[in-house]
């Protein structure tokens, strides 16, 4: 239970992730993508269910999102339209970002691993459809700002129980 | 002797209007979220009907295996020994525990952990502990697993059938398969899954889909408008409805599809060279190549459930499109909602990054996280929700699929159309829909009674 | 051509000696989770009565939008152009997706999502995509959205009726009428609803809430203790039996009040000299003004769902009372829930600092934080568990709601009453509640089938 | 009158064959996930048997009381000032609310926080507020709370029976009364319950954990391996079906039990020395004693859905075992699904640190957290899965409960077996089982109808 | 990425909106009401569904609550009775509180946001309803001593799940 | 608001539970054993729905856990096994560890609260069964390593949802 890192890299790895989380909610996407480096991936495997011995289940070429710079971009783009119905009226969303894990730090790079729940609610709804997942980022330093360099999302679940995937995670 | 359930015997009552309806091209919204109509489904499609259960590749090797539903039941597909496919009803003879408790893995057995009794993966029981103590005359060979009678492997399609009576599946297909061969065995080594199925959940009835992907042209325009603004795919292939590129074939054998091509140009759903130099002419008949080779975008539902879409998209304005095929499956979970399986092929011989490629193409554009199936999956369930108001009830609501029906539109089926059905060179149409419904109709009415031998 | 469906044919048996029941003071507990109950409600009851949708405040400019229930269906309620409010199933007549998907809002037109379908806000079908490829005989004017026979806007409350045949509205509410005039008529600018409704869910039958409207005076000292103990309530209006400012008004054409009252004083329920001053003897009679004038609360139930409480109170005790209206309807969810919508209003004419105040104390006292809604909607959903019990059924369990009847009690109606319904002066009876019952089983089973002539 | 609900009627047609099916060792698999069975089951079956409800050590005072269900429907039990125990539907007479919402405690009285009637703890109604203003006629006589006709207590436990025609406890429990008075009556302080039951969720059919119970000897080394494993049982406790430890006693009056046991050696489940010796040989027969003596494990049903295990085992293979009684029922929550209840108990003359102890050895063995029950409750849902498919209902699909039937086995019963039922010297073997669904035929089937009489 | 207050000033809020939680949770009142300022706003506007182009849907009139110091040390009051029955028994609450923003400090001010996860539990309910929420709020040293002197809490839902909002957010 | 501990034993606190939840969200069973001291005491009382003046409803002799470092360890061994079938295939988990809260600390010994958000998955389900609760910590440090000494895990559920409580809290 010794400090690997200094809590002040902690500190600023949890306030990127926590304006992360508020600009998403909050739909601010192209905020969003300026936290997000040119040479982003952006993967959320596909999960299946298997036999302990098989493995935690995480596919390495089915996913829900594999995604890079040009294509969380184009999805940006796309959301724009008031004709995007999956999010026009839009999901109602809360991020709680829980478990912060430094795992290694250099001056221009972290390496983190967080616990996420998204709570997400649409029209009516009055309980919302709940994602979890571990988050596996690492934090790049580009002109002094940190920047998203990568991100693996491990879902909790093999199979989606909302009609679109139209957030990001 | 085996007592049928009374649900079986419940059609409601205004199905029996329907085939005048159909005539008129109106469905009555009350088929989309309704339990008598949701309950006999189940027992007279998908009971009765060939439904795909997985594709070949996702088997390569004995012993593997997925779990994948027949209607709401769970079946173990698995590769034998000798390669033949298996399906199995997941429950043990015994007393009914659940043997396959994984979605997919390799086994060499499935042995059940409530008592033991162990299956060779074909489904014959092996074997039973305390056999000398308590089991003496217990019969292996009559307590193997519940196993689909019928199982038919097409161009690395695997299909079951439950009715012991089905016809077979070449029949099944009849001259549809014309356009089956288009999509499945354009290459020598045919299409391959790359990777897991997306599975989620749409509050919709499942007709909802695979009705869509029999030719619904005209919401293109409409509910995927955001995704056409982002310049993802070529015009021609989004179908505006006063382009010429739009063609829908319907009544082929009870099925419909709905083609977008460019006549004249060498254009393979855009697979790049480095796949289409693949494509062999001899596998399929002239004009079955050509209209491959013109082709934009095709898509259909083999009934009931099982859909394809074949298309070139990209996923970025400023990479170029790249071909793909995808497949899935509209598996009911009750009356008003459905778990969409989803699978993404190229051909087998494309290279590994092209692979890698169509994949992320298909998923960006065809799957939960989809910018066109987002939006398609958001408008379905309004129907269902239409279907369950009292209001539909007690005024007797149908819908209205009467677009290009008779003279409501003036454009004539081709005359000289190389391929079975009927095809009319248009997207203005919904005769692809009225071709899903017109057999769905058939398979609810069918006198028959449902085969009944005990097991 | 239509099939009424057969739910609407099953009675519950054990309706028929309900009558018989209620003149004894009974109701059989099932009334309060029944399948078979509700979905006859829906059908009986819900499409056919007088339902309230929204208030004309809600919806100040043309292309104002809310969408509301009827039953459990969803409704649009819009105002048009020329003023009219319409209500509109929100189902696109092609093929049924939602093609309202907003709570509310402001729109030139109602544009499906799916295929591009657009109906004007009266309802009407403007155009259809491709209507030259593809609907060139389609009429237009045959297609137009699902619209309420039958709209009335009576004192800024605006109802709908689905039935066809509906009586008007002003007889459907008779001479319940010159309770209504009280709360709603008493200024010349009338009511106004203050901001968007409250709306939550309660694990309770919707007829609990709609009874409890209607006179359950005596549950005030024992579910409201904890309120009545913090002092934000005058104990007059709180209604203790041995008091003397109770009026219970029943059988007042189907419907009932509950009053509190202090004769000789000057109360309008609290409403300060700022807001009495627009109060208007001149709109309604003598005698409903004097009415007014001497009451500390009102409440009671418009069959079937709509309900209002006006009332003074305070949200802290050291601050003065302040008089507001709520109303409500009570929507049903299922047998067994239903979703509460509340409003709070004041006189068009009070000040706004007024009217942020009485929106205060109404949303603390009624509301899902009130502390007097708190305690109802806790003790409520117990009657639908006792009535989802196998033991209710078996032993066909009756609630007893004999309080005040006949000899029961010794005080009788008042003579003099100078209003319409029979007047007992007292807080110990459920007569109000026998009405509400009365009525409903009249709607019930009622023996014209209900119309049936399709769309 | 009484109308009795038209699912009293509704016999299944699986069913009529089923006493054939039985002799031949065979049960429908619908039996574990059918709507129809299940309401049948709470009307014939909770409604009309001796049902379990609480052990007399929770309920130390006048005064306290538990909460608990009879099938679904919502009970109070309560000590009376006369130490007598009363058994009280959670409903007011008034209008239906919950009178008693904590789930344990003492109270002086039930007072319904709706109206305020408030009820004696013997269920009496002792008041009404407002009575003289607004019931003066009421007989309060007639409106105390609905009670169980019939509650019996033996050896500390408490079970109540809502048919009024019902036989006495001692009648429904025959002879099976011989090894419930060794778990129950050994010591003459009885045993005792240790702290608040367990409760928790299993989607399964109730009967699956009442079967399990009877004697499904043939799951343990395959479903508990994992357990067995880690080496906190002894072998012969395990039942491996080699051993000559096993013996499952069927037809005993309708019931089963399961014993392990060690002839020549003094095991008494493992209890310590400091707990046996307060075992009375005077207060059983020297059969029944000298059968405790050498029992490893002990496990039956009480029909409907109360079962026991008497067992020795540890939770750390460092640690010596000890002996605990754990009761259990399998509460219906719909037809797939169950609530486990499970209680702890221990002689009550043990010492505080052995009961301590063994509440620690049980917890860990049986509870949620169970090493043993984690694994039967995994499993179990498999069962209800596969009734619920549409393949067993259109199949007919029966499960195998043959093991050890005729021929299927050459161990004889026991000629010599001093208890009552028949014994069979085998761990290979359904007998029990198959005892459970004959009770559970003739109770479902039976031809009298259910009584009627309104309340 | 670089840290706009001293990681002190999290540090403090932090404990404070967490020790708030759990006099919450635990049902102290009366300690909770101490730690609140006696000029507090608190308000909880109602929500609808929006076109995207008509913002978020959270309404300027309307409120599930909307008090001052005098109304909630009312509603404390109430739940003091044994007869307050949406809350005797009492709901079995758990608070999560994540992503804990601080947005503006000085040295007797600090504005900070959060999201706010509330499970709740009633009677025999294996599930809990749960309530998502950002929390806007104004902390304000008096007397040496920080008081919430002004809460906004942004509820994702537009529908409440449960029967009576009976508990603070 | 005055922070009675340093912030050090907070950040320490909070990594320690952080790589405990991920240890157990992996399955990591026998590195999570090397967290636990030898003297653990881990507690998982069952609750009951109580009128208020009869408190909160916490057994004091019926536990869903009551468990000493031998227990836990014969429960991970039974775990290791291909048989134990209720995690084979495994609960998908995903922990979401909040509000942590010192209550008092020595150089040797931390005593500490936190709120626990278990989402768990079995199979095709895709909707998480939730598990809420308090957990009341005292971490002690072994040879210069920080082992957990003491849980008491309060649930807000009464009834388990779950058909196994087959995960450590
Ligand atoms: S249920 Fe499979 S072996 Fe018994
Ligand atoms: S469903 Fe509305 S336009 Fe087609
Ligand atoms: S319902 Fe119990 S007193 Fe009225
Ligand atoms: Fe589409
Ligand atoms: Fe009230
Ligand atoms: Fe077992």
């Amino acid at each position: 239970m010794n400090a690997p890192f200094d809590a002040g890299t902690e500190a600023e790895a949890t306030r990127f992730l926590n304006r992360e989380a508020e600009l998403l909610d909050n739909r601010e996407f192209h905020r969003w993508l300026e936290m997000v480096s040119a040479n982003i991936r952006y993967r959320v495997p596909v999960r299946t269910t298997r036999q302990n011995k098989e493995g935690r289940g995480f596919s390495e070429k089915a996913f829900f999102l594999d995604e890079d710079h040009g294509t969380l971009k184009t999805r940006v783009l796309r959301l724009d339209s008031e004709f995007a119905w999956s999010e026009n009226p839009a999901t109602r969303t809360r991020r709680i970002i829980g478990n912060i894990r430094v795992r290694s730090a250099t001056a221009d790079t972290v390496a983190l691993a967080s616990n996420l729940a998204i709570f997400c609610y649409r029209g009516d709804a009055a309980a919302p459809i709940i994602l979890t997942a571990e988050r596996q980022d690492i934090l790049g330093r580009e002109n002094s700002a940190w920047k998203l360099a990568d991100r693996l999302v491990l879902l909790d679940t093999t199979v989606l129980g909302m009609e679109s995937l139209s957030i990001f995670l | 002797m085996n007592v049928p359930h009374k649900t079986d015997s419940i059609v409601p009552d205004f199905l029996a209007g329907m085939g005048e309806d159909l005539k008129r091209g109106l469905v009555p919204v009350r088929l989309f979220n309704n339990r008598d109509i949701h309950e006999l489904e189940l027992r007279r499609i998908f009971a009765r009907s060939w439904v795909f259960i997985a594709h070949e590749t996702e088997l390569p090797n004995p012993g593997d295996f997925v779990t994948r539903p027949i209607g709401e039941d769970p079946f173990i597909c698995v590769r034998g020994d000798d390669g033949a496919v298996h399906v199995l009803l997941n429950s043990c003879r015994h007393r009914g525990a659940q043997i396959c408790r994984a979605e997919m893995g390799n086994t060499r057995a499935f042995t059940c952990p409530f008592h033991g009794w162990s299956y060779k993966i074909n489904g014959e029981l092996a074997g039973v502990p305390a056999r000398r103590q308590g089991y003496r005359e217990l019969e292996l060979s009559e307590w193997g697993l519940f196993s689909a009678p019928h199982v038919a492997s097409y161009a690395g399609l695997i299909f079951a059938n439950l009715d012991p009576d089905a016809v077979p599946f070449e029949q099944y297909v009849g001259r549809y398969r014309w356009y089956l061969d288009i999509q499945f065995a354009l290459s020598p080594g045919g299409m391959e899954v790359i990777g897991e199925p997306h599975r989620w959940l749409v509050d919709a009835n499942w007709k909802q889909g695979a009705e869509n992907f029999c030719g619904d042209s005209s919401h293109t325009q409409m509910t995927h408008r955001s995704a056409l603004e982002v310049g993802i795919i070529a015009a021609a292939a989004a179908g505006a409805p006063s382009k010429e590129h739009g063609l829908h074939v319907h009544d082929c054998d009870g099925y419909a599809i709905s083609i977008r091509q460019n006549p004249g140009e060498t254009l393979f759903w855009n697979y790049p060279e480095e796949v289409t130099r693949h494509f062999d002419p001899t596998r399929l008949s002239p004009a079955q190549f050509a209209l491959a080779k013109r082709s934009l975008v095709h898509n259909g539902t083999l009934f009931p459930n099982f859909s394809f879409l074949h298309l070139g998209i990209t996923d970025n304005a400023e990479r170029p499109p790249a071909g793909f095929l995808t497949i899935r499956t509209w598996q009911p979970k009750g009356p008003g909602r459905m778990e969409i399986w989803n699978w993404i092929l190229t051909p087998k011989e494309a290279p590994d990054d092209y692979k890698r490629r169509a994949y992320q193409v298909g998923m960006s554009s065809f799957s939960p996280s989809g910018s066109f199936e987002q939006d398609d999956v958001t408008v379905w369930p309004g129907t269902a929700r239409s279907a369950s108001t009292v209001f539909a009830e007690l005024n007797n609501v149908k819908l209205n699929y009467q677009m290009g029906l008779g003279s409501m539109s003036d454009i004539a089926p081709l005359r000289d159309w190389e391929g079975p059905g009927t095809a009319v060179p248009s997207n203005a149409g919904e005769s692809g829909l009225r071709t899903f419904y017109k057999t769905w109709l058939e398979r609810m009415t069918i006198s028959n009674p449902i085969r009944s031998d005990a097991r």
